[in-house]
């Protein structure tokens, strides 16, 4: 097996691998970076958001203001430590963005424009027009092409870590190319992976986020953290989950049930904002798990419009005029009109809510750091965690940033705290029995399940089991059954035996990775007993903060559930209060 | 991998494009009502002539002419190698010294007149 | 939601089996909304799990899915099932080498995108405390179509001068430099012009067109690659005819 | 094994397999018929240089059924090429006013009134 020497690997090269890799390359010319990704990085997930990131930078605004919006809107999950971290560094990195490149929209003076986001107080998201992922994923791949001192793997999916001495010491990937496995040796990895959202039907996600990243981590030993956390954007096509973004509502779109109520003011999100002028922090522009379990309730009242495509509210944007949506939303309406037949400005758009983010992930500290000595991750796969139980759009982009580079210099400090030289023949064995797992996959010819059912079966169970409202019955089916597919997994069979681009190949790694981090959510999810931001339970629906101001950390275990263990959350200056959106009655 | 020169005939040819547009179609209409004897008192030597002897009549003409023949022979250039000719050096010189030559008999015409 | 049973015919290719390649057709019960994507998805769901293409988003954006749809360069995921009649033939992107079945090589592209220095070289050094490089939004629109491009490659299929002359820089990582040159807060032109002004760079441009007929997302490299042209002669001309006006 | 497959491209005739390359490559040739055309006019040049009887043969010679045919070939060619020259021209040569870009349709608008005028003017000295 062909061994890759290099000094830190990093796994991902989306908006948060890339700006590590960065980091790395300007932290010290000399250091051999290793970039593997499983897509080119410009195919990563970041290319599909589209509202914007958040980041202190007009005088209105202040960076209390950014740190209360997040640590409520995150149902005081949130690790406040990392919040304050988190936002001090934002506009030093959405304007470090700005220097390379960035197309930011503009105000008439040439300075950086903001929009209104859900669950923020002030106007803070920065965007470049509908499609600030894509313009930020673009201008950091770009700029790295700048650093020599980067080595692109592109097209090679990680398989395993390597853990020798108790710290990880490099991986294992498949070079997809040409169906190769390459050991590579570095004296730190990085993960940045991105999330899971393929292990639902219904979902914003793009097909390569199959929570691979976090499988890897867990699998090596070190736990996933807050995984039942799982967010569902308010806004997505019916027919096909494409997102249509929080911008949507920002620039002032509403939304209506069949009857034609802004029925938002049914949830405590109201009174009603006159169209057109929205107000923040009320009506659409609550958080994203309020928005979403209002639609719930809308569907339970029979209020909602019936589809081809099931029950949908309708979002309602004819008033922002052609001008302005072509100017700020002109993705939206493209996406409208080509896969929904419909265009906004003529015609209200039916959506309904979609799987969007995972809020949990690899836990880390605010260093970025995992349990594991060696191991950093940063971006959707991890959590620190700023998001606590429901991220505020626009804060996600902006994690990518803060903390890719965080990992990135941690990483740096890990690799020159004088590192003993790795066990070559240890690593090297591990690496071949990474190898033979693959090879052993790729040969099996007598196994009985398919990719494609075992993949329906998981989604089935985690959309009817695992959705918005949650029972105690519903999750522990779920959990049984998840835990009944990981052992199937193990009989299923592989119908390409080519080496070159098997991309059955890949969808059973790609499946595996899932069927772990769906336990993990169940398992989270059946054991958490309250209401707390995107975690809304019909049997226990008040938050608990005397026993659940807790993170859920879970550990992996090859045949069994995982163990589950509590971690409490900081708390540095806001203690629990309640989740106000109804800021136009003051 | 140096800069190219193509510029030089590249400006020519974008020029030569723009006037072969503007003019080139009037003129092949000139000459073809010529040609078919539409009337016989257009297109007489007395008026062409006068036309041409005037010194802003020469610029004129000699401009259409240059201009129209770079524009030509570098497009030509291009067309030969997209018809699969692959001795772009050896096209290059015949085109360009036709042109060459073209403008070179023009200057001694013009001057004649 | 009407269903149509479409005839999907696909260029498959197996280098580890195959001298050449060969089409295999594949019977799709289709929705009416669907676009080709979802009846490949299909196929690989239930008819063939062997067949191998790249794709991520589905939403016109990754730039992975790009492959040709009876003969035209397009996303797969922007191709409507309704467009089209009942007999679809699908093809890798042409010019590239076929790796499998629709699955090319894409590594010439990459490589010439990273030649033309795609990055802001700053005109002015400025350090992050001091805040964002002032824009206008005038001179924001005016490279902002340029910053449009997702790398989908379709340009490259279109274009019949990359297929005859494969060291050509081709469209996208022109117009990429050219979105640079654009920027206002750019300074990095005369090193860009090193690569882009070249006989293999700009200059192996005929004005097809072909590439901007087809770009997904209306980058229109074909205008780029003639303004790159116009700006190249009105230097290569300033520079030898008025050698006094150099720097 | 990785074995990439390269599919031929006919060097000659890779323009015959779509209507825009064929549509191209209309738009190259008009150029052959501008050359011709353009050594036409020296040649005309030389005979008015030579008097009036050189340059009254001169014009006999066009009235022949193959001067007739040629003249007609490099109108239509040169029309051809005339608008497809125009109707590219807002890609080239794009003109920002403020924040806006002037649009296309105008750019081109402009150039064919002003191909109108231009002809009208090359009429009127020539006829
Ligand atoms: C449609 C949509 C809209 C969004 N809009 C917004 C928004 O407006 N604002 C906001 O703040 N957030 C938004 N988000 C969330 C945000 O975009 C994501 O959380 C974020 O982009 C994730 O970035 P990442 O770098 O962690 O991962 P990704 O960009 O997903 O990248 C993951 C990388 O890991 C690689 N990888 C994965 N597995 C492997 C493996 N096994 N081997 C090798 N490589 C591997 C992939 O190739 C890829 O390069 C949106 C999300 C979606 C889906
Ligand atoms: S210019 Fe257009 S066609 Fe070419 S790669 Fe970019 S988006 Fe694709
Ligand atoms: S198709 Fe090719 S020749 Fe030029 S205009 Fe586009 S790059
Ligand atoms: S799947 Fe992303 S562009 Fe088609």
């Amino acid at each position: 097996m062909e061994i890759v020497k290099t000094d830190i690997a990093i796994i991902g090269a989306g908006g948060a691998g890339l700006r590590a890799a960065i980091a790395l390359a300007e932290a010290d010319p000399k250091l051999r970076i290793a970039l593997i990704s499983k897509v080119y990085p410009m195919r990563s997930h970041t290319c599909a958001a589209e509202g914007g990131a958040a980041g202190v930078i007009k005088s209105d605004d202040s960076m209390a203001l950014h740190f209360g919006d997040t640590v409520g809107g995150g149902d005081w999950l949130s690790d406040q430590d990392a919040v304050e971290y988190f936002i001090q560094e934002a506009p030093k990195e959405l304007t470090q963005l700005e220097h390379w490149g960035c197309p930011w929209s503009r105000e008439p003076d040439g300075s950086v424009a903001v929009r209104p986001f859900g669950g923020m107080k002030i106007k803070r998201t920065w965007f470049a027009a509908d499609k600030s992922g894509f313009h930020i994923l673009h201008t950091l791949f770009q700029t790295s092409l700048k650093y020599p001192s980067i080595q692109r793997f592109d097209e090679y999916y990680a398989t395993d870590l390597l853990v020798e001495d108790g710290r990880c010491q490099g991986l294992t990937a498949l070079e997809i190319r040409s169906g190769q496995m390459k050991q590579f040796q570095a004296k730190a990895v990085i993960i940045a992976a991105g999330g899971g959202g393929k292990m639902f039907p219904f979902t914003t996600n793009g097909n390569i986020k199959t929570g691979d990243g976090m499988a890897l981590a867990y699998r090596a030993g070190t736990p996933l953290k807050d995984m039942e956390f799982v967010q569902y954007h308010p806004t997505g096509l019916p027919n096909n989950g494409i997102l249509l973004t929080e911008g949507c509502r920002g620039e002032g779109g509403v939304l209506f049930n069949k009857d034609g109520r802004r029925y938002l003011q049914d949830y405590g999100m109201g009174p009603e904002t006159p169209i057109g002028q929205p107000v923040l922090k009320t009506m659409e522009l609550g958080p994203r798990d309020r928005l979403s379990q209002a639609f719930w309730g809308e569907q339970k009242k029979g209020n909602t419009v019936s589809t081809p495509w099931g029950d949908c509210v309708l979002l309602d944007m004819r008033h922002l005029g052609e001008k302005k949506i072509d100017e700020r939303l002109p993705l939206v309406r493209d996406l409208c009109i080509s896969y929904l037949g419909k265009d906004p400005v003529k015609e209200p758009i039916p959506i309904r809510p979609v799987v969007h983010y995972m809020m949990g992930g690899i836990h880390t500290d605010t260093r970025a750091a995992t349990r594991l000595p060696g191991l950093f991750a940063a971006g959707e796969c991890a959590c620190v965690s700023i998001n606590g139980a429901n991220r505020l759009g626009s804060n996600s982009l902006t994690e990518l940033l803060v903390f890719g580079k965080r990992a990135a210099l941690s990483a740096i400090e890990h690799i020159q705290s004088g590192l003993p030289d790795g066990k070559g023949a240890a690593l090297a064995a591990q690496a071949q029995a990474s190898e033979a797992r693959i090879s052993a996959l790729m040969n099996k010819s007598n196994g009985t399940e398919t990719i494609a059912g075992l993949r329906k079966e998981m989604m089935d169970t985690m959309e009817t089991n695992v959705g918005i409202y949650r029972t105690g019955s519903e999750l522990a089916t779920a959990c049984d059954k998840i835990s009944e597919l990981r052992q199937r997994y193990a009989n299923i069979a592989l119908h390409d035996k080519t080496h070159v681009y098997n991309t059955d190949l890949m969808q059973a790694l790609e499946l595996g990775s899932m069927l772990d981090c769906a336990e993990a959510v169940t398992v989270g999810a059946r054991d958490r007993k309250e209401s707390r931001g995107a975690h809304q339970r019909l049997d226990f629906t008040e938050r608990d903060d005397v026993n659940l101001l807790k993170h859920t950390l879970t550990h992996y275990h090859p045949t069994d559930p995982p163990r589950v263990e509590y971690l409490d959350v900081v708390i540095t200056q806001s203690q629990p209060g309640v989740r106000d959106y109804s800021g136009a009655k003051k | 991998m140096a800069k190219s020169n193509k510029p030089i005939f590249w400006g020519l040819f974008a020029a030569g494009g723009t006037v072969t547009a503007f003019v080139t179609p009037a003129l092949a209409l000139v000459t073809l009502f010529a040609a078919m004897r539409y009337s016989p008192d257009m297109f007489t030597y007395e008026v062409i002539h006068a036309f041409a002897a005037n010194w802003l009549g020469k610029l004129v003409i000699f401009g259409i002419i240059f201009l129209s023949l770079w524009h030509a022979a570098h497009r030509t250039r291009v067309t030969v190698h997209d018809f699969g000719v692959r001795a772009d050096g050896l096209v290059a010189i015949v085109v360009y010294a036709l042109a060459g030559i073209g403008t070179l008999l023009t200057l001694v015409y013009l001057l004649h007149i | 939601m009407s269903e149509r049973q479409i005839q999907l015919e696909v260029l498959r290719y197996n280098p580890e089996t195959d001298s050449e390649p060969r089409y295999q057709t594949y019977s799709v019960p289709c929705m009416n909304e669907w676009v080709v994507l979802d009846a490949l998805n299909y196929v690989k769901e239930h008819l063939d799990p062997t067949l191998s293409y790249r794709w991520s988003c589905h939403m016109a954006v990754c730039g992975s899915c790009g492959m040709m749809i009876n003969g035209e360069p397009k996303l797969a995921c922007k191709a409507f099932i309704h467009e089209y009649t009942d007999q679809i033939r699908v093809d890798p992107m042409a010019n590239f080498p076929i790796e499998r079945d629709l699955v090319t090589s894409v590594e010439d592209f990459i490589a010439k995108l990273a030649s033309v220095k795609p990055y802001l070289i700053p005109k002015e050094d400025k350090p992050i405390s001091a805040g964002e490089f002032k824009q206008t939004p005038a001179e924001l629109k005016k490279f902002k179509q340029y910053t449009l491009c997702i790398n989908c490659m379709l340009c490259y299929a279109a274009c019949p001068q990359y297929g005859l002359v494969p060291e050509f820089l081709g469209p996208a990582a022109i117009s990429m430099a050219h979105r640079y040159n654009q920027d206002s807060r750019d300074g990095g032109r005369d090193q860009r012009q090193e690569v882009i002004a070249t006989d293999t760079g700009v200059w192996e441009c005929s004005f097809v067109g072909a590439c901007s007929e087809v770009c997904p997302k209306h980058v229109d490299p074909a205008g780029a690659l003639q303004q790159v042209k116009v700006a190249s002669t009105i230097d290569w001309y300033k520079e030898h005819l008025m050698p006094w006006m150099k720097k | 094994m990785n074995k990439p497959y390269v599919r031929p491209l006919s060097k000659t005739s890779w323009f015959l397999t779509q209507t825009r390359y064929k549509r191209y490559m209309a738009r190259e040739v008009t150029c052959l018929f501008i050359f011709a055309y353009t050594f036409l006019l020296v040649w005309g040049l030389k005979r008015l240089s030579e008097g009036p009887d050189a340059f009254n043969a001169f014009v006999q010679a066009l009235g022949s059924p193959l001067g007739v045919l040629f003249n007609l070939v490099v109108l239509i060619a040169a029309v051809y090429h005339s608008t497809s020259w125009f109707n590219v021209t807002p890609q080239a040569m794009p003109i920002q006013r403020g924040e806006e870009f002037v649009p296309g349709k105008i750019i081109v608008g402009a150039h064919y009134a002003l191909w109108a005028v231009a002809s009208l003017i090359v009429l009127v000295l020539g006829v």
